[in-house]
């Protein structure tokens, strides 16, 4: 097919010609086009469908505000849906889809809505469809649905990469039209770090778009000529493809920069698009400005659009949207228009001007006074017709039309902070007003500049002030002369009597929706917006808020400033979701910790499991076993029995040293640890400061001012936060040092009756580890293996005999194989957290499951624990009455009465007789394992007043899983209740 | 949000975790009268203005001091920043010397 | 001598070393750590015994000295971390601690930690998508203790186009991983 | 006027002249007998029920902007009654089933669809608490399903089953809860009060209460002095700030909460499915959008609007769950501000001033409360006793040490 509405000249590459599709069809363009040039060059008008009517539509803009020309992008995984025509640069191979259509864009089945759209009005569906209730679910709300969204996601994983950078700069600036251009000319010459960030992949803006001229050249080579000035500079950043689309505190401000989006796809490992955190010390707002349309019957037709647009795809794309376009306007500035498209040999029939006093235009009729009334053509403009001043009426043929009704500011990123613009009534335009985020600054036609030469002197006036605040001199860039015309307009929002004249294109709110949200009530722009959907759709309204507005304002008699101003949140536009997220998706989502012997557990075929960030063996299957619970029973057992090694080193541990070491832990603890003897440890509780169990662990004292405390694997973060804070803000006199040694040592647990028979061919021979030597709940430095320094600490998890070795992280894969073969003798196994669980259930150790945040010293049977000798955090919250009435909640341990039956943590506990409900609810199961000790499951749990019920049945019942079984309170210590093991 | 550290200078917040109303510097005594009542209003009663508010931010991801931040909850705009630490030096002080 | 062997933080018998593109990146093992903490009152006496017996002038927030063969890196309020070659100074904790006395709180870091040196001249490119430091103007000679890639981490720029990584040790994998995705991007 | 079919089609064909305001626009009276403060989703709530349900009359409702505006109209529209805590269970049911008969209740479409609620699980240790958290919710009268991986996967078989760093291994399916148009549920409730009497007032903030001998009289607004028998605080966010004008200081902090919403898409997410590994939780909207959120800011704030890191930290959680999401854009996002609480739960109380009643406290949880809160509020304001499923929510429980502490984490309202 060939480019029938390809002009001469424009800004593309005509050696550069590239193939591609839409909808099946093939088509050509030029480097340097959009999807939209290229298929308007091609005489393609007809590019989507409306959200709820379904009406046919072309495109309106030609840039990121187009609420129509939406396409679904490429296919599979990298399916785009909702792209802006607009927006996406060719590439050869493009393929497009048009969406929210069915079957065809040309036969599209639910345009019936379009039939019935008298019935369709604004919030239609708060009236109706809730008789007979179910059928809303079943019904209604199903073909809703199905006929509401626009485009479509495939459901494949989306294959690209996206980076995520942070970017530093003492001014920047958003937009390259000629305040942006200015601006950085002049704030690069004085030496600033200026970045300079531009949504198009072209610079220039409204200059590259527009046949004006700056001085002697055309602005589209000023503006190359001042590229090139600035991409000499190292300390200007030039960022074109980079959306700014979020103004947030303190001067950062967000961006996306689609590094290959104008590929076919990425180079194997470089990203999509690259989220960028910009730290600015000032910004400017340089966005422009943004056309409206005005509000006429049948408005929305493929072919009608602003006119400032089409002025783009003459001059900058070298493309005309018909052979035969008329221009409707209420200002002066939309005559260039007309001139631009017969400079190129486009037919122009007339210039329809609402103002009686209009100027003339060369070549052309100017209609003044008049307005257009309707417009016909099926899927794309055939004719207009116009009322013109004296009454009668006017049919004109034309292919597209170009319409303004004048220029709003850009100033979406000037509210998002809840900045609030106010009306400028010379322009009749909302501009930036108070409350602009602090370090912002606004200049050119977001200011409400709207003159070239305005723009390009207020650019670098705003660069000299904001370089000032930060004290850098700079002196404004030479500048060439420009247009300088003051604006003449004449508002006009609408045509009155319009029966469907669109306002909001993409979600279908028309004229006549406003009067209906008057007529009931939602004069609020607020309930306007919510109520009609106005300015909710993919565009957020940039073209179709203030027009609303003024509608509702004439309906409320009140001015448009009095009505309310529109306000924008993030993002500016659409950002893709993949560079919100950068990398840290999939297995990367958080980092990964591996514990010193992971590389070993690899080795034995460890199952892994996370724990927290942490990967740590499960369990070690050995041969022959076919099930979990066989590899779990045999280290369980094979521990109880001879002895059995765990890693355990993301235990948290915390060096505590000082003068008053001591004395910090006996704060931080809920019981006493000042008179813990060197060479000692001893287990702690930690209470938060509302008497609830917080972390347990042990602090194991080195020296008199030498303390190491372990805290659990989830909370080493948290407690070591806690402890800072009381070290620095409750305690600040304290002598008392701090610091994280969680990862510099490899620390296994040697557990079971041979643990120090085994450890004693590792400990070097002068240290004496003999029961009388080294007793439980000793400590002490050591060198294993022939010299090298390990600490060990005689505690266990496990009810056995048991010790844990510490030794510097990079010998702990040495040292675990050195455990394992000098546990040879022994039959020693390794043991996972599984293992690991089961024997702290067996011994009646609360864990997380138990210490989960609500329960108490009380509740965990340690009541005793928390002294009321000293201060410390936590006990007096803890005496609250709530908290120690007779019936709170006791740890029990729990087994079935008929052994068969198992245990589920997170059942609930009911008395043995009466109703299964919540006022007979007695508690709740924890944590449940089998016992492969008893040969029976076992579990923990708490029961009401349980302290007292011991040997009382109760039921424990899953109705989630339709369970039911009887089971037995006992003491929650089921081995070793004496610890005798773990002192022999 | 940027936070200028009085050592480091300006650092993103996102390197700090938030814990609250800096008046949890001002534990009560625990062998007070109204001990329970105390330690009530000091753990769970907050001013919670709209405006400037002293807070309490840790550089977790940094130098791991608490600093007292004074801060607009309004506009989020930073008045003040101070090691925390000396802020409670100067209560215990004012503690000691009643 | 103890007979165990080390494995290094990406659990191999020797250091990694990646080039790609411009970028080099280096696996640090030979490096001792311990981190001192100045006792209350006490943080003149520390500094002046470390200036005094090794040369070591502690540095001030937000940098890091070397005093070969020791360096030391500012951590928080009265707190650094020594370095010194792990072959030559594997005791450095009980070193630092003999040097320190009572005035201070010695504890050995060594394992805690692993360390990434990235050269090259896309360093500035590489590190501005890994982490909010202020990276290209960022002096040789500061050290920031700031996030990458959800870790904390300490940044230790050694020279223009030098930068030394510190982070958990456990970790290495996950910074190494990201550190190499990113030099594949700029590449 | 009733709404209906016949009526929407009696009006096309008539013009749509004789559709008339959903609420009107009335000055404010010299005084009431109950004054409502807050005209959000459970202050016309609590108008409604106490017009329709207990009887009352001369009932004002006073906004200081337009009513909805606050967290009604600022949410990710989730209803559910999956509450674990016995404090919390029967009144979350309470309001489930509120919300079910709602609609034909109120006579205004607000499309409570129960689209079912998936909390996914990735440890065993979530899953013991799920099945704690699932026999609480049936012991209650809720409904409750444990599902395993494959049955999660026949569901949504687009979430990441292959490449995540925290597998999923099942999750608690809640098939009755789902999602309401939020704005809807405020125009409904005020339509309804409007219709019962109730004097719905915009623009109309309070400045300060007038309270003698212990009781309170009336409220001084910026529409001037307004009597009252009773006053009742419905005010979320802005709860510490109102109730300050009475002299009070609450055990609540105001923090932000960002939502998002993506560009519409053709149906795509059936239910709603919460992460358990990460910050995220997402469903559909009928009109296409996918509607999201996170965590909290973390901060105390009023400022309704969020931070960069907090959208980056739920849109990686988001992409992790769901990799397809990376082609999908991000829309809009907007902040609410949350009345978090010491523990994490609402209080419906009596004040130690006569006649003043509090309604607060409601976390990032207030929009599924919404027919429950009006309702039991009204219970309150009427008969000075709180409702039977609303007991556990008084002002004094942290004196009693009686927390409903569903997360356990303790008196720091962020973690809630």
């Amino acid at each position: 097919m060939t480019q029938v509405n390809r002009l001469n000249g424009g800004l593309i590459d005509r050696s550069t010609s590239l193939n591609f599709r839409f909808d099946g069809k093939t088509y050509s363009g030029f480097q340097g086009d959009t999807l939209a040039s290229a298929l308007l060059a091609n005489g393609v008008r007809l590019m989507g469908r409306s959200f709820k009517y379904h009406r046919p539509r072309g495109v309106l803009t030609a840039g990121s505000e187009e609420p129509n020309a939406l396409v679904e992008l490429r296919s599979g995984g990298r399916q785009e849906p909702n792209t802006r025509a607009t927006v996406a640069e060719l590439y050869d191979g493009l393929d497009a889809s048009s969406q929210n259509r069915w079957p065809s864009l040309e036969r599209d089945f639910m345009a019936i809505n379009d039939r019935f759209s008298n019935f369709l009005t604004a919030g239609f569906y708060y009236k109706t469809f809730m008789w007979p209730k179910a059928f809303w679910e079943k019904l209604y709300e199903p073909i809703i649905r199905k006929a509401a969204g626009l485009g479509s996601l495939t459901g494949e994983d989306d294959p690209d990469l996206y980076d995520k950078g942070f970017l530093h700069c003492d001014l920047l600036i958003i937009g390259s039209g000629p305040a942006g251009l200015a601006a950085a000319l002049t704030a690069g010459r004085a030496g600033a770090q200026v970045i300079l960030a531009e949504e198009d992949f072209e610079l220039g803006g409204r200059l590259i778009a527009e046949s004006c001229t700056l001085a002697e050249n055309s602005g589209a080579d000023w503006v190359m000529q001042t590229q090139a000035e600035l991409a000499g500079m190292s300390n200007v950043r030039l960022m074109p493809r980079t959306t700014v689309f979020g103004a947030y505190d303190h001067g950062i401000y967000g961006a996306v920069e689609r590094n290959t989006d104008h590929l076919a796809e990425p180079a194997p490992g470089k990203p999509r698009q690259t989220l960028w955190r910009i730290y600015s010390k000032r910004a400017l707002i340089a966005t422009g400005a943004i056309e409206r349309p005005i509000a006429f019957e049948n408005n929305d037709r493929p072919g009608i659009m602003l006119a400032g647009a089409v002025r783009a795809y003459v001059n900058r794309w070298a493309t005309t949207p018909a052979q035969s376009v008329v221009v409707f306007a209420n200002n002066d500035d939309t005559h260039q228009t007309a001139r631009d498209l017969m400079a190129q040999g486009v037919k122009v029939p007339a210039i329809i001007d609402t103002r009686p006093d209009a100027p003339d235009v060369e070549g052309t009729e100017v209609l003044k006074g008049a307005e257009i009334i309707n417009t016909s053509g099926r899927l794309g403009l055939s004719a207009v017709r116009v009322r013109v001043a004296k009454g009668y009426t006017r049919d004109l043929f034309c292919e597209a039309l170009a319409m303004s009704g004048g220029w709003n500011p850009n100033l979406g990123l000037t509210c998002h902070q809840r900045g609030r613009p106010v009306w400028n009534a010379d322009i009749h335009a909302f501009v930036p007003g108070e409350g602009l985020p602090v370090g912002q600054i606004v200049a050119g036609a977001a200011k409400g500049e709207l003159t070239t030469d305005a723009a390009l002197r207020g650019g670098a006036a705003a660069a000299v002030s904001a370089l000032a605040d930060l004290g850098i001199t700079a002196t404004p860039a030479d500048l060439p002369a420009a247009q300088d015309a003051p604006v003449s307009l004449s508002p006009f929002w609408h045509v009155k009597d319009a029966k469907r004249a669109w306002l909001d294109f993409q979600n279908d709110v028309t004229v006549k929706d406003v009067k209906l949200a008057h007529q009931e009530n939602f004069t609020s722009v607020e309930h306007l917006k919510r109520y009609t959907t106005l300015g909710m759709a993919t565009d957020q309204g940039k073209t179709s808020n203030v027009g609303a507005l003024a509608v509702m304002a004439e309906l409320t008699g009140k001015s448009i400033p009095e009505t309310g101003t529109t306000i924008f949140r993030p993002p500016y536009t659409p950002v893709a979701m993949g560079a919100l997220a950068g990398r840290a998706t999939g297995k990367d989502f958080h980092p990964t910790r591996l514990t010193p012997s992971h590389k070993w557990a690899e080795d034995q075929g460890a199952v892994f499991v996370e724990v927290g960030n942490w990967m740590r063996a499960q369990w070690f299957p050995r041969k022959g076993e076919t099930h979990w619970r066989q590899s779990v029973d045999r280290e369980v057992l094979q521990t109880r029995n001879s002895v059995g090694v765990c890693d355990v080193t993301t235990l948290g541990k915390i060096d505590v040293q000082g003068a008053d070491a001591a004395d910090f832990l006996n704060f931080v603890y809920a019981n006493g640890f000042a008179k813990l003897p060197v060479g000692k440890v001893r287990y702690g509780l930690m209470l938060r400061e509302d008497g609830v169990a917080y972390d347990d662990g042990t602090a194991a004292r080195f020296a008199e001012d030498h303390f190491v405390v372990t805290t659990t694997t989830a909370n080493a973060v948290l407690v070591y936060r806690n402890m800072e804070f009381v070290r620095q803000c409750l305690c600040p006199n304290m002598d008392v040092q701090l610091i994280s040694t969680t990862e510099a040592w490899a620390q296994y647990a040697v557990a079971g009756p041979n643990s120090r028979k085994l450890l004693q061919k590792i400990v070097d021979p002068e240290f004496d580890i003999s029961n009388e030597a080294f007793p439980f709940m000793a400590c002490g430095e050591v060198t294993v293996c022939g010299g090298l320094r390990a600490r060990l600490f005689r505690i266990s998890f496990s009810g056995e005999l048991a010790y844990e070795i510490a030794v510097p992280t990079r010998y702990g894969d040495a040292m675990m194989r050195a455990l394992m073969e000098a546990g040879e003798e022994f039959d020693v196994v390794p043991y996972g957290t599984e293992a690991l669980g089961v024997m702290r259930i067996e011994k009646g150790h609360a864990t997380g499951n138990e210490i989960n945040g609500t329960t108490t010293a009380l509740n965990l049977g340690l009541g005793r624990m928390v002294s009321d000798k000293k201060d410390c955090i936590g006990n007096v919250l803890s005496r609250r009455e709530g908290m120690n009435a007779p019936d709170v909640l006791a740890l029990v341990g729990l087994k079935p009465v008929d052994a068969k039956d198992t245990l589920l943590a997170g059942g609930h506990l009911m008395n043995k007789t009466g109703p299964v409900d919540v006022a007979n609810d007695q508690g709740y199961v924890t944590s449940a394992a089998y016992s492969p000790t008893l040969q029976s499951s076992i579990a923990l749990g708490f029961v009401k007043g349980g302290f007292d019920r011991n040997g009382e049945q109760l039921r424990l019942v899953n109705p989630l899983e339709d369970k039911e079984i009887l089971v037995e309170i006992v003491s929650a210590h089921f081995v070793d209740p004496e610890g005798e093991r773990l002192r022999a | 949000m940027i936070i200028d550290h009085p050592l480091l200078g300006p650092r993103d917040a996102q390197e700090f975790t938030y814990l609250g109303d800096a008046s949890l510097i001002n534990r009560p005594d625990w062998q007070c009268e109204n001990a329970l009542s105390e330690f009530h209003d000091y753990l769970y009663l907050r001013d919670n203005p709209a405006g400037e508010h002293r807070e309490l931010w840790y550089h977790e991801q940094g130098d791991r001091s608490w600093l007292v931040v004074t801060r607009n909850t309004v506009t989020h705009e930073i008045l003040s920043v101070e090691l925390a630490h000396d802020v409670a030096k100067a209560v215990t002080a004012g503690r000691s010397a009643k | 001598m103890h007979n165990l062997k080390a494995i290094t933080p990406l659990r191999g018998v020797t250091p990694r070393l990646d080039h790609i593109g411009t970028i080099s990146i280096t696996e640090v093992v030979d490096q001792a750590l311990a981190s001192v903490a100045a006792r209350k009152g006490q943080s003149a006496v520390m500094q002046q015994a470390l200036a005094d017996h090794i040369g070591l002038h502690l540095p001030e927030p937000g940098h890091a000295v070397i005093a070969a063969p020791f360096g030391a890196i500012w951590m928080g309020p009265d707190q650094w971390m020594i370095t010194a070659p792990h072959d030559s100074h594997e005791l450095l904790a009980s070193e630092v601690k003999e040097i320190a006395g009572r005035s201070a709180s010695v504890v050995e870091q060594t394992d805690g930690w692993c360390r990434f040196d990235v050269a090259g001249v896309g360093l500035c490119d590489l590190f501005e998508r890994l982490s909010n430091a202020p990276v290209r103007t960022m002096a040789p000679g500061s050290a920031i203790r700031t996030t990458m890639e959800h870790l904390g981490v300490f940044l230790w720029r050694l020279a223009d186009d030098h930068m030394a990584i510190l982070a958990p040790r456990s970790a290495a994998g996950s910074l190494h991983h990201g550190l190499v995705a990113a030099a594949r991007s700029i590449a | 006027m009733r709404y209906s079919a016949l009526r929407i089609l009696k009006e096309a064909l008539t013009g749509h002249k004789g559709w008339t305001p959903q609420w009107r626009d009335v000055a404010p009276a010299e005084a009431y007998d109950y004054v409502i403060v807050g005209g959000g989703g459970h202050g016309l709530a609590t108008a409604y029920y106490l017009a329709k349900e207990f009887g009352a009359a001369r009932i004002a409702v006073l906004e200081k902007g337009w009513i909805g505006g606050g967290n009604v109209g600022r949410n990710t529209t989730i209803i559910r009654s999956n509450y674990l805590l016995d404090g919390n269970e029967p009144f979350y049911e309470f309001s489930l089933k509120l919300w079910e008969n709602l609609e034909q209740d109120f006579n205004y479409n607000a499309m409570v669809s129960q689209r079912g609620i998936l909390n996914l699980v990735h440890s065993d240790a979530q899953r013991d608490a799920a099945r704690r958290r699932g026999n609480a919710m049936i012991l209650n009268g809720s409904d409750a399903e444990l599902l395993d991986t494959e049955a999660v996967r026949a569901m949504y078989p687009f979430l990441n089953f292959d490449d995540a760093r925290f597998p999923i291994r099942g999750g608690l399916l809640h098939r009755r809860g789902g999602t309401v148009r939020h704005d809807a549920v405020a125009w409904g409730y005020a339509r309804g009060a409007d219709m019962r009497g109730v004097d719905i007032i915009q623009n109309c903030e309070v400045t300060g209460f007038r309270i003698e001998n212990g009781a309170v009289r009336g409220v001084e607004t910026t529409r001037g002095y307004i009597g009252a028998g009773k006053v009742g605080v419905s005010v979320a966010g802005s709860s510490s700030r109102v109730m300050a004008m009475a002299g009070m200081r609450l055990p609540i902090e105001s923090h932000v909460l960002q939502a998002f919403v993506s560009e519409g898409l053709k149906p795509f997410i059936p239910g709603v499915i919460t992460y358990g590994a990460g910050h995220f939780y997402c469903s559909q909207s009928d009109k296409g959008g996918l509607v999201f959120g996170g965590d909290i800011d973390m901060y105390n704030t009023y400022a309704q609007r969020g931070n960069l890191p907090v959208v980056e930290d739920v849109v990686e959680s988001g992409i992790s769950l769901i990799p397809a999401l990376g082609r999908a854009r991000l829309l809009r996002s907007w902040g609410g501000l949350m009345d978090m609480s010491m523990d994490g739960s609402p209080f419906i109380d009596r004040t130690h001033i006569d006649g003043l009643y509090f309604n607060g406290g409601w976390c990032y949880g207030g929009f599924k409360a919404t027919p429950a809160s009006g309702y039991c509020f009204a219970h309150l304001l009427k008969t000075d006793r709180p409702h039977e499923v609303a007991t556990a929510y008084r002002l004094d429980r942290f004196k009693t040490g009686r927390m409903i502490d569903e997360k356990g984490q303790g008196a720091q309202p962020n973690l809630h």
